[in-house]
């Protein structure tokens, strides 16, 4: 059918109203051999929008590499797994930006519970979050305010369900203004031989739907019901904002662990984006099985809904499983014993149809490939911009500042400061594993049970971006986002086994947001194949655009260790006095887009220096069997602010200063970047110096962090002044 | 005067709080009651009601997921 | 010696407290719709969010079948300790003096603080000395301690305030830096802080097990009154 | 009958949330406002009132700290 024939179809107007294009209505009439009705209609614009269907995105993720020899569940799954010491090490990344520009609280606490279940749904208990967080300048009202909001929002619900949020970044560029970022990721362990997968098999088998009530929830719902023509009463059948409820999420956790303990399940799979619809559809079409769901038997919170906005409503805290017959009985006792709804909603059927009942009736009958597969997935067209995207931030801090000023200026900015304001409202310590607390250590480490020599194991968790270095350089700036990540784990001690990424980009149909989209993506992928890890899961972000353009295009890396031996690992400040202190690692720091440039008013654009992979990787394994032999301490690596911020944070956590003597003694020596390539570390003199490639450039102790040149230049700064200056710097912003 | 603010979850909007309490209430031996809603309640004096509405609206309610009432109790 | 603690819907800290009292005895969870304490020699009300904290911490929960037997149990001198929202269980269901109010900060606090112990001798405090500093994190949302001034002024002259917060390190604003207090017995005890979260050094501190070891010298069900 | 239940933190009670937002209004451009308490809101429907003072007295409010009054609004 041409576009013509399709412009001409009665439906058109309600399918683009919906979000979908003319042409792509066209395909879905030609595959079904006639209109949608309503209820497949508002099914169709879900599945075959950008979020469910990852049509723009989808042939560029096909780079990443996905095979690991520790992998255990990759790409398409809930989320991803990896073997550590006889566990399967669930995680994933996903963001909320959209609802939690709405509304920050809600948006960024049903961000934390919608991962959450991606990893239950693999069998998972959840032991850790971590988030990555972007906002506009904090000097801006609005921006402090989506600060605060989110942040407490996170704490609302890690803290209530009782999971760890051990670790994440903040960021703040002009560019997040109108459009903030949260990025939350989970992790979780399970025994391998019980994670659950989310195809629906087994014919006959029931459909079993529980935990919260069905109400008219949903930012993606919003497009339907918008279009619904409502009249002005009509106000309480508007989609509503998401509210989050920990504690019915609390009691889905338990009582999904225990149906998959006592072995009651065939497949789990959660609700989130696109509720019930993309739930049931990716269960069907993973196991290559047909459904039929009655909404009839969906429990509502809310008087007459219709069929097509129970299919659509994004109710938080839901879960959708397949059961046999046999065993429905004993799924819904558990259910109740946890005081959660549960509700027997369907069938497996043979074939192919996803078919919508209300009691007989059917209201919608569509082959589940059609609406899973058979989205056109679209080519991007990218293009490198002639000159940069991105205005230059307004200046703070003038060129002609002493190195002394600078190195407090940067340590007070809020991009740099110490984020206890932020990390202290998160339970940090709750189930008992945490070994390294946020600022202990550059990574987080969780200890696991006790192995069979007796020695408890642990894994390293971190999650990193640059963005204003992916805006330089996209592919360069991505690759360190990944080494970035991969430094942090070597600090303390750990073996990079897979990751994790969320991709927050503008809008993709611009050639410019295409480039940087295709570029970081290739950045990750030459950032895993350096390190031997695969992608194991992700999500994608796009059209997170303001009205003065995109957003810095912001992937986001997460990533998981392993550590033979909980007890070996490290501190990132300084111990004790009189430890040697050196560096390790290729890095070659320039001042390209990096956090001094900013403060300078620079735009975030230039040149990266290219980067000897190898010789970085070797530096973290240099850094890695220091920490795990004891030798080092203290490891840290150096990033954003550069070496000189770097020493002021070793300097800061303990209140423990240092004197060294550096070869360089310029701004881009002191304050330059090169993510993931370099390292601070401390330890005994001997050890120190056989670290290979450590050149040791001082010692640890007395009340100053004295910074000195080769040729005589120095500058010192007193411990207490560097912890002011850098506990400040966000508390100013969050009384 | 004396102004009280009701403020209570939109219709529609799930109530998480309310919810749990209506649940748990038979079992606490409190039987017959429903449609529990759970919301704040904000006392203030003002000497200037006429910004009152504006009040609410900025700061005292998050109007995406609730509405207030101004209940003025005295002069 | 067989420790039981308590599990509500919404408990978070259950298992870790579980862990705890395992280090130093026969340990059990007790579900909160059970009506008998399973003939344990001692009960633990753990910390979390039982039914989601919501109406106010601890509100829901008193009323759990299981805490009539704790009632039952504490009246007849057996060793109770309520963590955290433990503590505000306790304090709602009247078995501890005060109550317990929103953080002065109106946020969430999770940090290391240091506590004092005011009052050895509890079945929970056997092992501590007078005056002894503890390393315990605190993680709470409402952990001010409110009670009227006659209240605070009797429970200083009984005894009963167990442990304070080190000078300074007040998080939310308590009452007189209260950290802990004990029912008039003394064999009900409860705190905010943690001490199941300080049974470890390789996760932060050991200090908090003195808790748990203390019931095997100072808790066989005698009340250790004034 | 629909029931509100009005719950305020009793008088001498610290109210930092009141406080906060009092201390918030001036810089916001709500000049005259003081006396700012924050409580609870709750909203129910019962069949039997009379059990409505002991459902506040054990449940509702913590008499401890706060006050409640009961207002009944229809039949
Ligand atoms: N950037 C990415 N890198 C790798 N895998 C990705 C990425 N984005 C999405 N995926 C994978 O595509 C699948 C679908 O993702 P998504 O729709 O977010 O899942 P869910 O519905 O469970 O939240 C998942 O298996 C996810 O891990
Ligand atoms: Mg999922």
């Amino acid at each position: 059918m041409s576009e013509q024939q399709a412009e001409s179809l009665p439906g058109v107007d309600r399918a683009v109203e919906l979000g979908l294009t003319k042409p792509e209505y066209a395909r879905i009439v030609e595959l079904i051999a006639r209109e949608p009705n309503e209820v497949e209609l508002a099914m169709f614009s879900l599945l075959w929008s950008e979020h469910c269907a990852y049509k723009h995105s989808k042939k560029v993720l096909r780079r990443l590499p996905t095979e690991g020899d520790r992998l255990l569940m990759g790409v398409g799954e809930n989320a991803g797994a990896v073997e550590v010491a006889g566990l399967a090490v669930a995680f994933k990344v996903e963001s909320h930006n959209h609802p939690s520009a709405v509304e920050p609280f809600q948006g960024a606490a049903t961000g934390v519970g919608g991962i959450l279940r991606d990893v239950i749904a693999l069998g998972a208990r959840p032991i850790a979050m971590l988030n990555s967080l972007r906002f506009g300048h904090p000097s801006s009202p609005r921006s402090r305010w989506l600060l605060d909001r989110a942040v407490a929002g996170i704490g609302h619900y890690g803290n209530s369900i009782g999971v760890a949020t051990v670790g994440g970044e903040i960021h703040f560029d002009p560019s997040y203004e109108s459009n903030c970022l949260i990025n939350a990721m989970c992790v979780g362990i399970a025994d391998p031989d019980r994670l659950m997968r989310c195809a629906a098999t087994g014919v006959g088998n029931r459909v079993i739907l529980f935990g919260a009530l069905t109400g008219r929830d949903g930012i993606g719902g919003a497009s339907v019901l918008a279009s619904a023509e409502l009249g002005d009463d009509d106000a309480d059948k508007r989609p509503t904002v998401q509210i989050g409820d920990p504690f019915a999420e609390k009691k889905v956790l338990e009582a999904s662990l225990e149906l998959i303990d006592a072995d009651l399940l065939v497949a789990l799979q959660d609700l989130g984006a696109a509720g019930l619809t993309s739930s049931a559809s990716e269960m069907a079409a993973q196991g290559g099985v047909g459904l039929d769901i009655d909404v009839a038997n969906v429990p509502l919170r809310e008087q007459g809904m219709e069929p097509f906005e129970i299919m659509v409503s994004e109710s938080q805290e839901r879960m959708l499983a397949i059961v046999e017959p046999s065993k429905v009985a004993a799924v819904l006792e558990v259910c109740e014993r946890w005081e959660l709804l549960a509700s027997d909603i369907g069938e497996v059927t043979e074939g192919d149809r996803m078919r919508i009942l209300v009691g007989d009736n059917v209201v919608g009958d569509i082959p589940v490939t059609t609406l899973v597969d058979d989205c056109p997935l679209y080519d991007l067209a990218p293009a490198p911009p002639e000159h940069g995207l991105y205005p230059a931030p307004p200046a703070d801090l003038p060129e002609e500042a002493d190195h002394r000023d600078t190195l407090i200026a940067l340590l007070s900015g809020a991009n740099i400061a110490s984020r206890r304001p932020v990390f202290q409202q998160y339970d940090q310590i709750v189930q008992a594993r945490t070994v390294r607390r946020p600022d202990e250590a550059d990574a987080a480490v969780l200890a696991l049970p006790v192995g069979e020599n007796g020695i408890r194991p642990a894994i390293a968790v971190s999650i990193d971006g640059n963005a204003r270095r992916v805006a330089a350089n996209p592919e360069g700036g991505a690759l360190e986002a990944v080494l970035e990540c991969a430094a942090n784990l070597a600090c303390v001690g750990a073996e990079p086994l897979g990751l994790t990424n969320c991709l927050n980009f503008g809008n993709p149909e611009k050639p410019h947001v295409a480039w940087q989209l295709i570029n970081s993506v290739e950045g990750i992928a030459v950032g895993c194949e350096a390190l031997g890890i695969p992608v194991v899961g992700g999500n994608v972000s796009l059209y997170n655009e303001g009205p003065d353009g995109p957003i810095l295009p912001t992937p986001v890396i997460g990533m998981v260790g392993e550590m033979p031996d909980a007890t070996k690992t490290s501190s990132s400040g300084f111990l004790t006095d009189g430890q040697a202190v050196a560096l390790v690692g290729p890095f070659s720091p320039n001042l390209v887009s990096s956090e001094l440039a900013a403060r300078r008013g620079q735009a975030p654009q230039g040149e990266l220096p290219s980067l000897d992979i190898s010789a970085v990787i070797a530096a973290h394994h240099a850094v890695r069997d220091g920490v795990r032999s004891g030798a080092i301490q203290t490891a840290h690596d150096i990033s954003e602010g550069g070496l000189g911020v770097a020493l002021a944070e070793c300097t800061a956590v303990a209140g423990i200063g240092c004197d060294v003597t550096l070869p360089e003694f310029t701004d881009a020596a002191l304050f330059g970047e090169s993510p993931g390539q370099g390292f601070v570390i401390a330890g005994d003199a001997a050890a120190i110096a056989a670290i290979p490639g450590a050149r040791v450039v001082g010692t640890t102790g007395g009340g100053n962090l004295v910074v000195s040149a080769e040729d005589g230049a120095s500058f010192s700064v007193p411990v207490a002044e560097v912890q002011a200056a850098r506990d400040g710097g966000l508390t100013a912003y969050l009384p | 005067m004396k102004v009280l603010v009701l403020i209570r979850p939109k219709q529609g909007i799930l109530d998480p709080q309310g919810q749990t309490v209506e649940r748990a209430l038979p079992a606490l031996g409190f039987e017959g009651v429903t449609d529990v809603r759970i919301g704040r309640l904000v006392e203030l004096e003002v000497t200037d009601p006429s910004k009152l509405d504006e009040l609410c609206e900025q700061l005292l309610a998050n109007t995406l997921i609730e509405d207030f009432e101004i209940q003025i109790q005295e002069d | 010696m067989r420790i039981g603690v308590v599990r509500f819907p919404g408990s978070c800290d259950e298992v870790d407290a579980l862990d705890a009292c395992a280090m130093v005895a026969d340990a059990e969870l007790l579900w909160h719709g059970r009506t008998d304490l399973d003939g344990v020699d001692a009960v633990v009300v753990p910390g979390g969010f039982s039914y989601g904290d919501y109406l106010r911490p601890g509100a829901i929960a008193r009323f759990s079948p299981v805490m009539k037997a704790v009632a039952d149990f504490a009246a007849e001198g057996g060793p109770v300790l309520g963590i955290c929202n433990g503590f505000q269980v306790l304090c709602e269901a009247g078995l501890l003096p005060g109550a317990l109010l929103t953080n002065s900060g109106l946020r969430f606090l999770c940090k290391q603080v240091d506590i004092i112990v005011e009052r050895p001798g509890t079945p929970w405090t056997a092992d501590c000395e007078a005056g002894e500093r503890l390393s315990i994190p605190v993680k709470h949302m409402s952990g001010r301690w409110h009670a009227d001034e006659a209240t605070v002024a009797e429970l200083e002259a009984e005894g009963r305030i167990v442990f304070r917060y080190a000078p300074g390190d007040n998080p939310n604003g308590s009452t007189s830096d209260v950290a802990g207090v004990c029912s008039a017995a003394g064999n009900v005890v409860g705190l905010m802080p943690h001490p199941e979260h300080a049974v470890d050094a390789l996760t932060g501190s050991a200090d908090g097990l003195k808790l748990f070891s203390s019931i095997l010298n100072g808790g066989d069900r005698v009340g250790t009154a004034g």
